[in-house]
């Protein structure tokens, strides 16, 4: 058989007039984590919920396992879920609450035993079986959520922005938990969040969703490093926008007008001399250094003014002021302790670090 | 394209399945036989014979002789006051219930229901023997050398109390079901937020539980427009309501046509107090937590 | 065993014990909705006949049902009402499939037989009412038998007027003799009347007709007068004077509780009543428990309102067999024994002379001497026209 | 000082209020079961106990076949009832479909209808239309009907604030649209559910105008109560009702030393 647990092809989803899936076809790996990351309103909880079996694709199939489930109704898809508002049975306990898909199954009473032992320490909630969701923390409830979605052992977990309720601290302990279950258990998670930072933490691959349709499907690093879009170039990471025009091309390379300055990117396709082109550089490609200085060779450069620096323990933001007023931000180690507000600086990047795209709407 | 769903699981199937039986029932049990009732409310009776001639005449008796509509504004009156009375005096009791009641909180609303089971009719002669003239609350009076209390007897005060007492239970279990799933814990935002009670009380409690307080309204407000057995035996001489003489020309009278009348003009009245009950939910702000919201 | 294994099986057992009370609770719930429907379930197999009686409630004395079933091998089903419209309204609207026999008073069988909701009865079929009073039987009282006609429509059991029982140290010796008593401006507070449409409308239209000399002249109709029947004018001057009155009651009674307790306590003064009331009263004052006499004027000087109450057998009873035993219920309800027992539990007169085995006392207090007095009252009729009755009521009823 | 005042004056005046509601609407009815131990029901003063009624009830047929058949019509009716109001209420609140605000309408509707026009209409129908003869079965669809709408209207007042996501979360987890329901909607839902079937079962075993049209010569309580008002209500009547009464009251007592003994829960999960 092939290594692909779930195969989705062509789903499309209509409310009404608005399109909220539209024609998505993906390959999702077994033992894959997979995130599906957008903004607010980019249908990734309506195609989680598609893949679930709770929503009727208008148009498509969703195989599991190799086997076609689109006809097939939620209890039907041995698929695991972990909801946004963890959504625990009031009325049971907690131990009632994670056997519950083990019942549904009809499991022997032994195997539901052993596995809620197992599933319990894993979790690191045991004890706390006999008490009702509303006696739990946020994290206990996310974990028991967590287990209640593992516990038989799905052919796919999916996960609808669990975390988005936790505190940032708990957060950042569940993502790297998180992961590693799913390393433990090699069962394939799909996780919807429009947290970069949770995706590109957790994730194997990332699919960046924006109204229905994937921008760009690729494994974290390349999503991060090399956004197929200026949508993803935007949504992913911390960048700086800068819309200028094409100067010049050469040799793969553009040369880019703006704000009275010239610098050099790759060249981006489809976008001809004169053409309008939003360039993205992430804060932390920049480098911030006092005027003068000598930039490396080949290196872009920016003049400006040091208007403020934010100091985040390792690292700090550098905000500079160009002279027409439009600030640039640099990430960097904070290896500029005696700068201060005011001083002239200059920035400077290699090109190839750059990303430009034709400009929507220019 | 899309392989179809199997029939049975598609949300279109399920809210058919579970919905139409209902819609049926009514339909079969209710809206037939109504139609009959509309029919006859263009006959004519004479000597308990209906005849089938059509005409507007018992329209024209109800709605513009003025006896029928006096007691129909007698109905909406007592309604109006005895459902308020009911509202007013409710909140506090089913609050007190969903708040206080913890785990006993069950059987206090049973409890509430417990008088039903014993029927109207011995319960009213009861209520009558207690607040009649020389009723129970008369002769205890009267045993302290008090004068008796004139308002208890065969007035239209004795017999909104009867019908309040009949229907003011309906009212706390509504009020109650709707305070069951509330989150108290909100006016605790509010009161940190600066809200005195009252005013976490009016801000959030009361528009989170409209919709309960609105059955509740209506639970109370329609029996009571329709209510006939109660002014019988409460409400004295000229305490007569509607549902009383609707069911003098039925019981009888004989008069079946306009009876039939009256029954439809009933159905109107209660048709406009539930649009008008209607408009005033606004389902975004009532806590709904149905599906298209 | 670790501390979460326990745990664990903790859990398991919740479970368990759950659903343990759940199914419980689920099972109990079938068996009583089954014992509470049984009788349902037996009723319709039941093979053995059934007698289904449209009737007044204290005409069931338990005793004679249950020995007529033993005897007859039948089930005696009986459903009541409370007035003569009720009951006819009912069998209008398709009764005659629901009940085999059926009561009603006054000129009411004559109008049942008219609409074919009742048969022709054979007199010579109950041999006990050989021994009936003559006032209550043609040729004297021809109300049971077809207008103008010598065939039966009904047999008469019981009977009883709808006189005015008075609170004699309350109300004036002189004022008690007329119906005006009712309307007097003295005794405003103090009277108390039925919420009857037909009686109340009745007694004033007896009243009234007196007041305006329309009683003893030449009838529209060309009939002696009926109460029942009353014109445009004599039914408008009894709006006057129900509208009148309405200031002066105390209250309306549906049920019989209501005007012993009011008349009791001497809240009330007056009350047109069946005459039970006033047999009461007469039995608290003769056991010293009510310091002053009551008295019941059956026939007031404009005249009275008075009943006989018949059997009637429904159109819808076809079988021979059927029949039979509705013949043999009259009759046994018509004997010596079930008569004393009606009089003696339920209080009321029966048309059986059954004076032998009386009291002198209760001879006089159900006037058994003066069964004669039936001739002069008015009996209970259907209105000319329910319409403008209904009219007339609610008009009052609203003022 | 003031806050600590507040703190329970509240709640003790919402319970006096509470207290004197129980003692408003039980008062007839002690007032009902004092007087079945009467010798004289219409006037049961000074106290003079006899238990004479209760002894007849034993041997009066009519009244014991009264009771089952007015049991049988409440708990018929209470169950036809619950079943249509709890899925009409489901269908209406869960799912988001064209036909919503009409199927609640409809199912409203019964309410705006008088009982007694219920009553006559089916009456008339069952007779005219399809010459059925009244029995309890006819009773008991009428008076469901009407139960139907209040059953209907008492889930809504729980129901609107019901998580249906639970019903989304027991589907992945492999409930089907049964167990989802018996699982995880009922036990949830359950008190409205209780709600509806108790009031209904109230309805239509005291009800007078509805099932007096289509019981036909089936006697049940209310029909012996009314039918016995001409002539004074019965002393049997009282006794009667003093037992469902005692009944009741004993099943108060049982609830409450099972809830106290923890045994059962009724949904309470304790904060």
């Amino acid at each position: 058989m092939t290594n692909v647990a779930v195969g989705l092809q062509g789903l499309t989803k209509r409310f009404g007039r608005t399109v909220a899936v539209d024609r998505v076809t993906l390959e999702i790996d077994q033992g894959e984590f997979f995130s599906l990351l957008g903004p607010s309103g980019s249908g990734k909880t309506t195609l989680l919920r598609i893949i679930a079996g709770l929503e009727d694709p208008d148009e498509g199939r969703i195989v599991i396992d190799g086997k076609d489930v689109t006809g097939l109704p939620p209890y039907a898809r041995k698929v695991g879920m972990v909801f946004q508002d963890f959504l625990l049975f009031p009325h049971m306990t907690v131990g009632e609450n994670i056997l519950f898909p083990l019942r549904m199954q009809g499991a022997p009473r032994a195997e539901r035993d052993e596995r809620l032992g197992w599933i319990v320490k894993l979790l690191h909630i045991d004890g706390l079986e006999e008490r009702f969701p509303h006696q739990l923390s946020g994290g206990q409830q996310q974990r028991v959520a967590l287990a209640r979605g593992l516990i038989s052992r799905p052919a796919l977990l999916l996960l609808d922005e669990p975390l988005a309720n936790l505190d940032r601290e708990l957060r950042k302990e569940m993502e790297v938990e998180v992961r590693r279950y799913q390393r433990e258990l090699g069962i394939p998670f799909v996780y919807v969040t429009h947290n970069q930072e949770e995706a590109l933490t957790m994730s194997d691959r990332i699919a960046v969703m924006r109204v229905g349709r994937f921008e760009q499907v690729a494994p974290k690093f390349e999503v991060y490093s090399d956004p197929a879009t200026a949508f993803v170039a935007s949504f992913v990471g911390h960048a700086n926008r800068m819309r200028g025009r094409v100067a010049a091309l050469e040799g793969g390379r553009a040369t880019i007008d703006w704000d009275g300055a010239r610098f050099a990117v790759p060249a981006p396709g489809g976008a001809g001399v004169g053409a309008a082109v939003d360039v993205f550089v992430k804060c932390e490609r920049l480098t911030v250094l006092p005027s003068g200085s000598a930039a490396p060779a080949g290196a872009n450069r920016l003049d400006g003014v040091l208007r403020d620096v934010i100091f985040k323990g390792q690292i700090a933001d550098y905000i500079v002021a160009r002279p027409s007023g439009v600030e640039i931000v640099v990430s960097e180690a904070a290896s500029l302790p005696r700068a201060k507000a005011g001083d002239t600086v200059l920035i400077t990047w290699a090109p190839d670090t750059g990303h430009g795209f034709p400009a929507e709407g220019a | 394209m899309a392989a179809p769903r199997r029939l049975f699981y598609r949300s279109e199937t399920r809210f058919l399945l579970l919905g139409l039986p209902g819609v049926m029932f009514v339909v079969f049990f209710l809206l037939f036989p109504i139609v009959s009732v509309i029919v006859f409310s263009f006959w004519r009776t004479e000597s308990y014979e209906i005849y089938a001639d059509w005409n507007l005449d018992n329209y024209r008796t109800v709605l513009f002789e003025g006896t029928y509509l006096t007691f129909l504004w007698r109905s909406i009156v007592t309604a109006v006051v005895v459902t308020a009375a009911c509202l007013v005096y409710a909140w506090p009791v089913a609050y007190f219930i969903a708040k206080y009641g913890g785990r006993y909180r069950l059987l206090l609303v049973l409890a509430l229901a417990a008088p039903f089971f014993t029927g109207a009719v011995l319960r009213l002669s009861a209520l009558q023997a207690i607040m009649g003239p020389i009723g129970v609350i008369n002769m205890a009076l009267g045993m302290f050398g008090l004068p008796a209390v004139e308002f208890l007897m065969f007035n239209k005060f004795a017999s909104g109390i009867g019908i309040a007492y009949l229907y003011l239970p309906f009212m706390v279990t509504a009020i109650y079901l709707s305070l069951l799933n509330f989150n108290f814990q909100l006016l605790n935002v509010a009161k940190v937020n600066g809200a005195r009670p009252w005013r976490a009380f009016l801000t959030v409690t009361w528009p989170l539980n409209w919709i309960g307080t609105a059955i509740g309204i209506t639970l109370v407000f329609i029996p009571c427009l329709a209510e006939s057995l109660t002014p019988t035996f409460l409400g004295g001489p000229s305490g007569k309501l509607y549902g009383s003489v609707l069911g003098l020309q039925f019981d009888q009278t004989g008069t079946w046509a306009l009876g039939s009348a009256m029954g439809v003009l009933l159905f109107a009245v209660c048709c406009v107090v539930i649009a008008v009950m209607w408009w005033t939910i606004d389902l975004r702000r009532t806590g709904f937590t149905g599906a298209g919201r | 065993m670790t501390t979460s294994d326990r745990k664990t099986l903790l859990a398991a057992k919740a479970f368990n014990r759950r659903t343990v009370l759940k199914s419980g609770a689920a099972a109990s719930a079938v068996g009583f909705t089954a014992k509470a429907t049984g009788p349902f379930v037996r009723d319709a197999h039941a093979a053995e006949l059934e007698l289904r009686v449209l009737m007044w409630a204290n005409y069931n004395v338990e005793s004679t049902v249950t020995a007529f079933e033993q005897q007859h091998g039948v089930r005696f089903a009986p459903t009541y009402f409370d007035g003569n419209s009720e009951a006819f309204n009912k069998m209008k609207a398709g009764g005659t499939q629901d009940f085999d026999l059926v009561q009603a008073d006054g000129h009411w069988p004559r109008t049942y037989h008219k609409q074919g909701l009742t048969q022709i009865v054979d007199p010579a079929k109950v041999p006990n009412l050989a021994n009936a009073y003559p006032a209550c039987v043609p040729p004297k009282y021809t109300l049971d038998q077809v207008e103008g006609g010598t065939d039966w429509v009904a047999i008469p059991n019981c009977w009883g007027g709808y006189g005015v029982t008075i609170n004699t140290s309350m109300v004036d010796a002189a004022d008690a003799e007329s119906i005006e008593v009712l309307y007097n401006e003295k005794y405003k507070g103090h009277i108390i009347t039925s919420a009857r449409f037909e009686e109340n409308i009745a007694e004033t239209g007896i009243l009234v007709a007196d007041r305006m000399g329309t009683r003893d002249a030449a009838r529209p109709d060309g009939k002696p007068f009926n109460p029942y029947v009353l014109t445009d004018e004599e039914l408008e001057e009894c709006k006057t004077w129900l509208i009148k009155q309405k200031g002066l009651l105390l209250t309306r009674y549906v049920e019989y509780d209501m005007v012993d307790r009011l008349m009791i306590s001497g809240q009330a003064w007056m009350s047109p009543e069946w005459g039970i009331t006033f047999r009461r009263l007469l039995a608290m004052h003769r056991n010293g428990e009510l310091d002053w006499q009551a008295r019941h004027v059956l026939k007031p000087t404009e005249g009275g309102l008075g009943w006989i109450d018949n059997w009637m057998i429904s159109s819808g009873v076809e079988d021979a067999e059927k029949r039979e035993i509705c013949y043999a219920w009259i009759n046994n309800f018509l004997s010596d024994e079930n008569m004393l027992k009606v009089l003696r539990e339920e209080g009321t007169s029966s048309v059986i002379d059954i004076r032998k085995h009386l009291t002198e006392i209760e001879i006089e207090d159900f006037l058994l001497n003066e069964t004669e007095q039936i001739s002069g009252l008015y009996m209970f009729d259907q209105p000319s026209s329910p319409e403008k009755w209904e009219r007339v009521w609610s008009e009052v009823e609203a003022a | 000082m003031a806050r600590r005042v507040d703190r329970w004056l509240t709640p003790v005046a919402l319970g006096t209020m509470l207290g004197l509601l129980y003692v408003f609407l039980f008062a007839p009815v002690i007032y009902l079961v004092y007087t079945s131990f009467a010798r004289d029901t219409t006037w049961p003063f000074p106290w003079n106990p006899n238990v004479k009624a209760y002894l007849n009830l034993i041997n009066l047929r009519a009244y014991q076949e009264a009771l089952w058949n007015s049991l049988g019509i409440g708990l018929w009716t209470a169950l036809i009832s619950m079943a249509l109001s709890a899925m009409g209420s489901i269908a209406v609140l869960k799912y988001r479909h064209r036909w919503r605000g009409w199927f609640s309408i409809v199912l409203i509707s019964p309410m705006f209808v008088a009982e007694l026009l219920i009553g006559i209409s089916t009456l008339i129908f069952n007779r005219k239309v399809l010459g059925l003869p009244g029995n309890v079965g006819s009773a008991v669809i009428a008076n469901a009907v009407h139960g139907m709408s209040f059953g209907f209207l008492i889930m809504l007042a729980q129901l609107v604030r019901y998580d249906w996501r639970l019903d989304d979360a027991a589907m992945v987890f492999g409930a089907n649209p049964w167990r989802t329901f018996w699982h995880v909607t009922a036990p949830n839902i359950w008190p409205a559910m209780l709600g509806a079937f108790v009031i209904t079962f109230l309805l239509a075993f005291n009800n007078l105008e509805i099932s007096f049209y289509n019981l036909g010569a089936v006697p049940t309580l209310p029909s012996l109560a009314w039918g016995s008002l001409r002539y004074g209500l019965e002393a049997e009547l009282f006794a009667l009702a003093a037992l469902v009464n005692g009944v009741v009251f004993l099943a108060f007592v049982v609830i409450y030393v099972l809830m106290r003994l923890g045994i059962v829960r009724f949904g309470y999960r304790g904060i």
